[in-house]
């Protein structure tokens, strides 16, 4: 560790306290943070440690990391993560090879048992982790090794959080999500496809001030993961009064109606896109015509379909084949049994008839 | 179990099943009634065939008799508010059209939501309402069976879950939308085995005593 | 640049456009309460719009509720700031804008003077140490 | 006269009640015989019915019994639970899951005991619940089945069955033989001065009698007569086939129904009959009308009208002509021959061509409240406390009408009036439709 406050980095760089108070008035926003708390977090944030961050990719596309770095406007936190704390990356960093390996081991025993080891990308069992391996380690003992000095982990992307695109059926790879491997430090998770950047940095900042954020049921923080896509989104009432887009080109879409129909994961995804946005609070994909995806939610890759609705069913099996079959089988169930009653009948008949020859009633 | 895999669950492998044992159901049921053997009536027709009293039978039997009105016409309004309350939240609700064009192809505009669950809420209390009245009255207690409670508690349950989910009551939204589908599932797969199958049976039944009466001549 | 709208044919709706103007009410209320507390105890307060779900009318009510001061200031640290007095002195807003130009913090503080507004002691103590030193060289 | 087995009044001696049961088969036999005749008359209409009850219970509400007690044992269709019972566990589509999961019970003969008072005595087989069912569950049919399997267990209720087991003996349940009906025309044609054609060998119209008329009300006949004469039509009674009340029918006597059936059918074949004419008897309406061609195995090569159906077609087509009778009369729908029967114009036909002041009861005809002797209810002196109580409904729904004259069509209702008035002390008495016919014949010219 530094010793060095994210202020006196701050200072360092020339730039004046009330530069620091944009970074708190930043970060307590993206957090949502109430008043209070918002005062709190900038006393903190005064005096806290700045944060050693090791950035480690395992399965991924980087796309995570293109989140961070290359959004429309990088946010005031992603400087601060980025330019700051970030000690290890090895796809921002200039050293390669053997530099690269050796500026990381660095890292990590300058701030052994206090960094904030963030783990892009899933991890491979399967060949024994042989499909991801980095400097002759697979990605397992890699992430093993750097987890033993961490202080938290924090899962980046939907891939490290809950398996995303490598873990979907089949899961060739074996993919497993870093909690699955990561048992005993405090995993948070920051699932999306890719995470909001502000998300990111904001959930970092939280850590080094507060410590772990107050989790879901999926280790997601709730800050940013307490709401559904659906619960804040502006399209909503279009759906409370039933108006909805048919098709991406009717009027409906033009007019901005909910897009639920065109299946929209929006009720079972919990996310901050509603209110954070992307692109420097551009927009959302829903501003932009097109449904959520459900990308921070564990298996969206396996759910039936991105534009099935969620009402509908996933159907893995031949509609026509379960129709048709069901109905052969209850035609001969109903043929079955109706026979059997009727042979039963049958019988009563010849008893009757039998008693009936003898007789012909009790009293006589 | 978490939700999102309750709901994957109930959306996946528990909706096929349900679907192939619903109409299983009404296949067994129906062809081993109709399969029976069939009675014949020799008797001259007073008016013809009696095929339009069974047809008018069926609808006008929705509403009793107008000499019965004083002694059950208060329990069937009860009825009614939960039978088109149901119906109402079934057909007008969108996500259940995505449903049903998803097995059907069939679409019709929606309703808003607001009004869906107001009809779910009256559908609820109704129905609660029915089963107060199952538990008191001496009649319905003596007539009660294990499927009239089961039955009624698989009508229920999608209407609680379904207005949980919609009000987002109960925590976990995706837990509480896959414990709907799965009690719409376990609804789906119960209706031809249970007395629910009354939606099925109820054209029929009415239908054969309103020909029979009719071919009478006799009032239905 | 953003396409041109004419170019796709969106008519983009804007966010929460049924809900009403019941929000903005709720704040001018709690401004009036926050503006006693501030009289009494000297306590400020701060009132984040970032993450409200404002309808239109929400902002339009606020707005001209609220009017235009006498003072309005800029600020360009990391990123530039713009902060002015409300028609009700002490009522302030301050909206911080990012690096591209969108706001990304809106609030309506209660206080005399915003904190963001005051110089703080040590950059004034290093503004000190800065003439100083100038002043050293071009003595020298 | 051997009516007092019939209409047992208020101290009338009650025939001994015996543990109502015939023959003397061992339990397990009797249960074997019900179950077997269950199974038989299962068929595609039962199986409907008895799937489709959804334990609503509004059959209740429509059942004088249950009207008038509150007890809840008289609801329609939990008189026929046992038959429910076995059709669920023998027969239903699903009955290999009822037997695997053990959701319906063996019957037990226990159950069918206890059953005899709910199939028997406590329903006239009215219908009134069949229009109250949202299902439209014909609830009088499954009773009628639940009787055929009491029946052959020997469980009829012994004042039911001794009728029952006398026509099969004798050719009619009340004793009146043939012998009994030739010289019961006999004094009849010499008393009244009316011609009385009986076994003629060739005729248009077969017209038979009820014996509850032979024994109790003879001058039904004589009232018959004289308007068949009236109208001149080519008409015979018949000594090989006159009685029209069919009890085994009522008792569950499948083959003794088709015996009392049979006689008749073969009564009218012998003289060619083109139409035969039934008595004011509700019963014997379902028994030939609705249930003979079914019996005969084909359509009956004849036409049959209840005897008002007869009169109203006479009326229309003017050789029947009436006086005018302006009194205020009630007419008392018989349940098997209007709400089950579908006769409901004809009789109110005869009261405008009388002009009588008709007041029509409330509700009637659909829902008319059933005397409440119907089904083989009168015969049972164990159940007349109950049938009193029932009647009760019956005489408010005739008093509210306030007609001077209560007048039905069957004999049956008749009697049980005539057993009500005296039982309750009551001032109406119940005329017959015929009768009030033939008192006001139009004198010919």
């Amino acid at each position: 560790m530094t010793d060095e406050t994210i202020r006196d980095v701050l200072t360092r760089r020339g730039l004046s306290r009330r530069a620091f108070l944009q970074v708190c008035a930043s970060v307590t926003a993206a957090l949502a943070l109430s008043p209070a708390e918002a005062a709190d977090m900038t006393k903190r944030l005064e005096t806290a440690e700045r944060p050693t961050v090791i950035y480690l990719s395992y399965q991924e596309c980087t796309g995570c990391l293109e989140s961070l770095t290359r959004s429309f406007s990088p946010g005031i936190a992603s400087l601060i993560f980025n330019d700051i704390s970030l000690a290890y990356n090895d796809t921002l960093q200039a050293a390669a090879g053997q530099a690269a390996e050796t500026a990381k081991d660095t890292a990590m025993k300058n701030a052994w048992g206090k960094y904030v080891l963030v783990v892009d990308g899933s991890v491979p069992l399967a060949q024994n982790g042989a499909y991801c391996a980095v400097a002759g380690r697979s990605a397992v003992s890699d992430l093993k090794r750097a987890a033993g000095g961490a202080a938290a982990v924090v899962a980046v992307g939907t891939c490290a959080a809950f398996g995303g695109l490598p873990y979907a059926a089949p899961n060739p790879t074996g993919a497993v999500p870093v909690s699955e491997i990561v048992r005993d430090r405090p995993v948070i998770n920051i699932s999306g496809c890719p995470p909001i950047a502000e998300v990111i940095t904001g959930v970092i900042l939280y850590y080094t001030t507060f410590g772990v954020p107050a989790l879901d049921h999926l280790h997601r923080p709730m800050n940013f993961y307490g709401n559904t896509i659906h619960d804040r989104c502006y399209r909503r009432p279009f759906y409370d009064r039933g108006m909805f887009a048919k098709t991406f080109d009717d009027e409906g879409a033009r007019q901005g109606w909910c897009l639920f129909e065109l299946g929209c994961k929006g009720p079972i995804t919990h996310n901050a896109c509603p209110t954070t946005k992307w692109n420097g609070g551009t927009s959302y994909p829903i501003e932009s015509g097109h449904p959520c995806l459900g990308c921070s939610e564990p298996g969206f890759w396996d759910k039936g379909g991105f534009y099935k609705a969620l009402s509908t069913p996933t159907g893995h099996w031949s509609r026509t084949g379960v129709v048709s079959g069901a109905v052969a089988a209850g035609v001969a169930a109903g043929l079955s049994t109706a026979a059997v009653a009727r042979a039963r009948q049958g019988r009563a008949q010849k008893k009757a008839a039998s008693a009936d020859s003898e007789p012909k009633n009790p009293t006589s | 179990m978490n939700g999102a895999s309750v709901l994957d669950f109930a959306r996946g492998p528990v909706f096929e099943i349900a679907l192939a044992m619903l109409i299983f159901g009404i296949a067994w049921r129906l062809v081993g009634i109709f399969a029976l053997r069939r009675p014949v009536d020799y008797s001259e027709p007073r008016a013809g065939t009696g095929w339009g009293s069974g047809l008018r039978m069926i609808v006008s039997r929705s509403w009793p008799r107008r000499e019965f009105r004083e002694r059950v016409l208060h329990w069937d309004i009860v009825s009614y508010i939960f039978h088109v309350g149901y119906a109402v939240a079934i057909l007008g609700y969108v996500p259940h059209i995505m449903l049903i064009r998803n097995l059907t192809g069939l679409q019709w505009p929606g309703l808003p939501g607001g009004v869906i669950a107001f009809a779910a809420g009256l559908s609820a209390g109704a129905l609660l309402a029915l089963l107060g009245h199952r538990l008191t009255s001496p009649v319905l207690r003596r007539l009660s069976n294990f499927d009239d409670y089961f039955s009624w508690l698989l009508a229920f349950t999608p209407l609680v879950t379904g207005l949980m989910a919609y009000y987002g009551i109960g925590g976990n939204y995706q837990m509480v939308l896959g414990l709907h589908i799965l009690a719409g599932d376990i609804l789906f797969a119960w209706l031809p085995f249970g007395k629910i199958m009354h939606v099925i049976l109820l054209a029929f039944s009415r239908g054969t005593t309103g020909a029979a009466y009719g071919r009478r001549g006799a009032p239905i | 640049m953003p396409l041109s709208r004419g170019v796709i044919p969106i008519r983009p709706v804007t966010a929460g456009a049924p809900a009403g103007g019941a929000l903005a009410d709720a704040i001018l209320a709690e401004i009036a309460s926050a503006l006693h507390e501030y009289l009494d105890t000297r306590q400020n307060h701060v009132i984040d719009l970032t993450g409200m779900p404002l309808s239109r009318e929400d902002r339009q009510r606020i707005d001209a509720y609220l009017g235009q001061g006498e003072v309005s200031m800029d600020i360009h640290a990391l990123v530039h700031s713009h902060i002015e007095e409300t028609a009700y002195a002490g009522v302030w807003r301050v909206r911080h804008y990012d690096m591209g130009g969108g706001v990304h913090s809106e609030r309506i503080e209660i206080i005399d003077v915003p904190e963001i507004v005051r110089a703080s002691s040590a950059d004034m103590a290093h503004s000190a140490r800065r003439i100083e030193a100038l002043r050293a060289e071009e003595g020298a | 006269m051997n009516t007092t087995t019939l209409g047992a009044g208020p101290g009338a001696a009650r025939a001994p009640v015996g543990d109502n049961k015939q023959g003397s088969l061992s339990d397990a036999e009797r249960l074997d015989r019900a179950m077997t005749s269950f199974l038989r008359d299962f068929n595609t209409t039962s199986a409907l019915y008895l799937e489709a009850c959804v334990h609503c219970g509004q059959c209740a509400e429509a059942c004088q019994y249950y009207v008038q007690t509150g007890d809840p044992k008289y609801t329609p269709i939990w008189k026929v639970e046992p038959i429910k019972q076995a059709y669920k566990r023998l027969t239903g589509p699903l009955a290999p899951l009822y037997r695997l999961f053990g959701l319906k019970k063996a019957v037990t003969i226990e159950e069918l005991e206890q059953w005899q008072e709910l199939l028997y005595d406590s329903c006239t087989l009215c219908g009134r619940c069949t229009l109250v069912c949202p299902m439209g569950i014909d609830i009088p049919s499954l009773v009628l089945a639940a009787r055929h399997g009491m029946q052959e267990a020997g469980l009829v209720p012994d004042d039911l069955w001794g009728p029952t087991e006398r026509a099969r003996r004798e050719g009619s349940p009340l004793g009146a033989t043939k012998q009994v009906l030739k010289e019961r025309i006999a004094w009849l044609t010499d008393d009244n001065n009316v011609t009385i054609p009986l076994d003629r060998e060739q005729a248009d119209i077969l017209v038979t009698i009820s014996s509850v008329e032979i024994m109790k009300y003879p001058q039904s006949i004589t009232a018959m007569a004289r308007v068949m004469n009236h109208i001149g039509a080519s008409w015979t009674f018949r000594s090989d086939g006159y009685e029209a009340t069919n009890f085994n029918m009522l008792s569950g006597d499948r083959t003794g129904q088709r015996e009392a059936t049979m006689r008749l059918i073969n009564a009218a074949l012998a003289i060619n009959a083109k139409t035969v004419i039934l008595p004011e008897c509700g019963h014997a309406y379902q028994a030939f009308r609705w249930a003979g061609a079914t019996m005969y195995g084909r359509p009956l090569p004849f036409r049959v009208v209840h005897i008002s159906e007869y009169l109203a077609e006479e009326l229309r087509a003017g050789r029947l002509s009436l006086k005018s009778d302006a009194r205020s009369m009630t007419f008392h729908d018989p349940c098997q021959i209007a709400r089950r029967g579908g006769v409901t114009e004809a009789p109110r036909e005869i009261f405008r061509a009388l002009g009588a002041d008709l007041r029509e009861m409330g509700p009637t005809p659909a829902g008319n409240w059933c005397c409440g002797g119907g089904g083989g209810v009168i015969t049972i002196h164990r159940a007349d406390s109950l049938r009193h109580r029932v009647f009760h409904l019956k005489m408010q729904q005739v008093e509210d009408t306030g007609a001077a004259l209560l007048v039905s069509s069957c004999s049956n209702c008749r009697l049980t009036f005539d057993d009500g008035q005296d039982f309750f002390h009551w001032d109406k008495t119940a005329h017959s439709l015929v009768e009030l016919v033939a008192d006001n014949l139009a004198e010919r010219h």
